[in-house]
């Protein structure tokens, strides 16, 4: 129990850390494939303890209600990783803290919030049944949810479970918001919805808005790494590979529309698993 | 996709293009117009600069013996330096700082003295263009 | 010296233009000019790919009340609007009719590039 | 759900940097309507024109447009000039074709870049306008000044292009062109480029000549018309024949622009090849007669034209003044209604606007 409660603070602490550094590393490793020198590698700290000094404006009461149900939801499913609960459970978690979010854009008046929700929810969409499909087969594989017991195999998830994994790396693009998926709100979208979701956040909320990225960001590089838990590091190493390749696809791509992300994480990442799914079940014989 | 990825890779294993720039400075080329300067020891407070300037950004004072110049509307435009008979303005190739509150510059000048003879012919003289 | 005037009744201007229209020709603009007691407006349209030219040109009094182009094409919509604005030309029709604000503001000066109206800008940067 | 949204696009918003507002009305995420709303940057330059000595108008006009103020320039000078007129030495002309078409290269770059930027393309963005430095840096050499050069006088030129900065010069173009090659075959190839670009915004050829568009939005409808055409400074002597796209869409209109950027660089060369030996100025006397007459020019964006009358006196009796965006604004109401809302950023682009050059 005790231990337990140490890792549960480790993991709120730690996390945001690893967060804001790889979100310092993206800024810098971006800046220089386009050729510049970027900002220093703490400055999304520089910028979370700017926001937290500004001014707290209220658009709306209701949005604060939601953006602190996002910020519980991620922590939680967080949480659901580091102490190996239920990886059906987290994955609903996520939904939830998704759904938060979208749901704080729509309790503004702007109508850049607005698109921008109505985006999300197209993303939610499109990411959701893909990790579904992930709680399924690690199931499949392991014949139970626990992501403890997918500590205690040998035989890595990236083996048997390697088109889930092809699928998920597109769930990291929706969710790491990276072109070509930069869709609902993005640093570059401005031309279209502002900040979309976000647009209506400022100060001390958006500051909140980055923490809850962080969080986000490192539960989902730890679901990648969950691939391959024996050795941990070989996971936490193509997680890390995998964060670079986005970054790569990033800056090759151009924006595209939210209706041929549905289509594409549709039609390729339920393609992929439930053929993978099929596939186990055929090979094993679990029901 | 993959057709930006040359472009990507050679950025990031040739470094930086652009410039720390406050801590680095490019050079200016030969001839780049920075800011004006005054000679105070060759204008006569002729005019033809306070004439010509087409940001108004000169203004005289014949009884004070004064050459009012306002920074702030400055085009850089060089047309003064043209013009100037005696060759009294001149434009160096360095930038002004910004500035919170507008400058007004005020020269003397001493030309008057140094060449009366001389001052009578320059001030007559149609310079080489109608500009 | 510009080349091809033609001086028509502002009553000709819609067949004259539509003729030209017809021919292939591009509406450029119009440029209208105080004269005093009048206004002379000048339509130009361009022909064979940009290298010809022909402008229309009436004059009308400034109380009197003209057609609007933009009847035959939405091109010239703006430039009616800004004549209006700008001069007082009274055109009548106009297919998009920005009321007076397309360029200038409710506290604007009113017709501010007639030459009885104009006052002397200030300049300067300051 | 069809829930009708309207949708203010501009001005002072980071939803376009242009102070033109354009009320758009969703329909979901389609645009059913758009009114166009401009008037935010006026600055009674025409008027200002009127009042100023004629030799001050030159320093006025440049400051219509920050990119294609070169171009500004040379037709107000050079509709003046038409007034008396002036024949100018034949190193004017080749020197004013040669920045012209400086400023029509780096124009491109930029506008390039702002493309990939609206289809959120942000390297390709960042690496147009890195290209685009180099073709500053080169105005900057030659002209004294990289954005407003103010070089054009009435008779002539105030700077020369010596040996050495024709060298500099070529070598430079020649690195822009190979620069530009790389990222012009992005633009051709790459998927997410032409499915965000291919089919949006389009422009029959009929419709671009009733609407009276202008550059390449008339270009890349499939008409061939240029003011280039009409022989001005040194382009009755140069190598030169529009670009023109049949497709009239948006990336009809951004291949018009990417394969005039070579153009651009072609013609550049080939006028500092032939550039003749001579004069860079002619004296003007007396005040501009009473004549009129007018001026069109092709900038970047399209055709500009200028309008000037003389009265004798020092100061013109009217100057007016057409830039290509105010031609091309029109297209735009046609364009829009039935895209998507992800696609305005991109089709209002795509006809370059240029918002306080459009009201002077």
């Amino acid at each position: 129990m005790i231990d337990q409660l140490i890792t549960v603070i480790v993991a709120l602490i730690v996390a945001p850390l690893i967060g804001g550094l790889l979100f310092g590393f993206d800024r810098k490793i971006t800046a220089r494939l386009q050729g510049r020198y970027g900002p220093p590698i703490i400055q999304p700290f520089y910028d979370f303890f700017k926001l937290l000094g500004k001014q707290h404006i209220a658009v709306s009461k209701l949005q604060f209600i939601w953006i602190y149900g996002y910020l519980t939801f991620m922590v939680v499913s967080l949480l659901f990783l580091v102490l190996k609960l239920d990886i059906l459970l987290l994955v609903f978690l996520l939904g939830f803290a998704g759904v938060c979010f979208v749901l704080g854009a729509f309790s503004t008046k702007s109508p850049y919030a607005h698109f921008g929700a109505n985006r999300e929810l197209l993303q939610i969409l499109a990411y959701e049944p893909v990790l579904l499909f992930l709680a399924l087969g690690v199931y499949a594989q392991n014949g139970s949810f626990l992501i403890s017991e997918i500590f205690k195999q040998d035989k890595p998830l990236l083996f048997t479970l390697w088109p889930l994994f092809i699928a998920v790396l597109f769930i990291l693009t929706i969710k790491m918001r990276k072109s070509p998926f930069d869709i609902s709100t993005s640093h570059h979208a401005h031309q279209e919805i502002v900040r979309g979701t976000v647009t209506e956040y400022s100060g001390p909320y958006y500051a909140l808005i980055q923490l809850v990225e962080w969080y986000e960001l490192v539960l989902l590089l730890g679901i990648i790494a969950l691939f391959w838990t024996n050795p941990l590091w070989v996971g936490i190493l193509i997680a890390l590979g995998a964060f670079i390749l986005e970054l790569l696809i990033d800056n090759i791509a151009a924006r595209l529309t939210a209706r041929w992300m549905v289509r594409l994480s549709w039609s390729v990442g339920l393609v992929l698993g439930i053929i993978n799914i099929a596939y186990l079940y055929l090979t094993k014989g679990v029901a | 996709m993959p057709w930006m990825l040359p472009t990507i890779l050679k950025n990031f294993f040739g470094g930086p293009a652009t410039r720390l720039y406050p801590a680095e400075v490019r050079e200016p080329f030969e001839h780049a117009r920075g800011q004006v300067s005054f000679n105070e020891d060759k204008c006569t407070l002729c005019g033809t600069c306070v004439r010509r300037c087409p940001a108004e950004a000169l203004s005289q004072d014949k009884e004070k013996n004064e050459l009012v110049f306002y920074p702030a509307r400055c085009i850089i435009c060089e047309v003064c330096a043209d013009i100037c008979p005696r060759k009294a303005i001149d434009l160096i190739y360095k930038w002004r700082l910004p500035f919170y509150t507008k400058p007004v510059e005020v020269y003397k000048p001493r030309g008057k003295e140094s060449g009366k003879a001389e001052k009578e012919a320059a001030a007559t003289r149609e310079p080489a263009l109608n500009n | 010296m510009m080349e091809n005037l033609k001086a028509i009744t502002k009553d000709e201007l819609l067949n004259e233009g539509e003729k030209l229209l017809t021919g292939g020709a591009k509406f450029i603009t119009a440029v209208c000019r105080d004269l005093g007691e009048q206004l002379e407006v000048t339509y130009f349209f361009s022909l064979k790919g940009g290298t010809e030219m022909y402008p229309l040109r009436y004059t009308v009094n400034k109380e009197e009340e003209v057609p609007s182009f933009s009847q035959i094409t939405l091109a010239t919509v703006l430039i009616e609007n800004e004549m209006k604005e700008m001069f007082g030309l009274k055109v009548k029709d106009l297919a998009l009719d920005f009321g007076g604000h397309l360029l200038l503001a409710q506290d604007s000066p009113v017709t501010p590039l007639l030459k009885t109206t104009g006052k002397t800008a200030s300049k300067g940067g300051d | 759900m069809a829930a009708r949204t309207t949708v203010p696009f501009g001005p002072q918003h980071p939803v376009l940097p242009e102070p033109i507002q354009l009320k758009i009305t969703y329909e979901d995420e389609k645009v059913v309507e758009v009114v166009p709303a401009i008037g935010y940057g006026h600055r009674g330059i025409e008027k200002a024109c009127e009042l100023n000595e004629y030799t001050k108008n030159i320093y006025l006009c440049e400051r219509i447009c920050g990119i294609c103020s070169y171009i500004h320039s040379v037709s107000v000078v050079e509709v003046t000039e038409k007034l008396w007129p002036v024949e100018l030495p034949p190193r004017v002309k080749y020197l004013r074709t040669i920045w012209a078409e400086m400023s029509r290269t780096h124009s491109h770059l930029l506008w390039l870049g702002l493309l990939a930027d609206a289809f959120g393309f942000e390297s390709m963005f960042l690496q147009f306008w890195r290209i685009r430095e180099r073709v500053l840096d080169l105005l900057e050499m030659t002209t004294g000044q990289r954005v407003i050069q103010s070089v054009n006088v009435v008779g002539g030129v105030r700077r020369d292009i010596s040996p050495e900065q024709k060298k500099t010069c070529i070598e430079t173009l020649n690195t822009v062109r190979k620069e530009s090659e790389a990222l012009i075959k992005v633009l051709t190839k790459d998927y997410t480029v032409k499915s965000r670009t291919i089919g949006k915004g389009v422009l029959t050829k009929e419709q671009a000549l009733q609407l009276g568009c202008a550059g390449p939005t008339l270009r890349g409808s499939g008409v061939r018309e240029d003011a280039r055409l009409t022989k001005y400074d040194a382009y009755g002597e140069l190598n030169y024949e529009p670009v023109v796209e049949e497709a009239g869409d948006s990336y009809a209109r951004a291949l018009v622009r990417a394969r005039e950027l070579f153009q651009a660089i072609d013609l550049q060369l080939e006028a500092l090849a032939k550039l003749p030996e001579g004069e860079i100025a002619v004296r003007v006397r007396g005040n501009p007669p009473a004549n009129e007459d007018v001026m069109r020019t092709e900038a970047p964006r399209g055709e500009l034209f200028y309008y000037a009358k003389g009265n004798g006196t020092r100061n013109l009796e009217r100057l007016k003044v057409r830039t290509p965006t105010f031609a091309n604004i029109p297209s735009l109401l046609v364009m829009l209604p039935g895209c998507e809302l992800a696609d305005v950023p991109v089709i209002v682009l795509s006809i370059d606007p240029c918002i306080s050059c459009t009201e002077r």
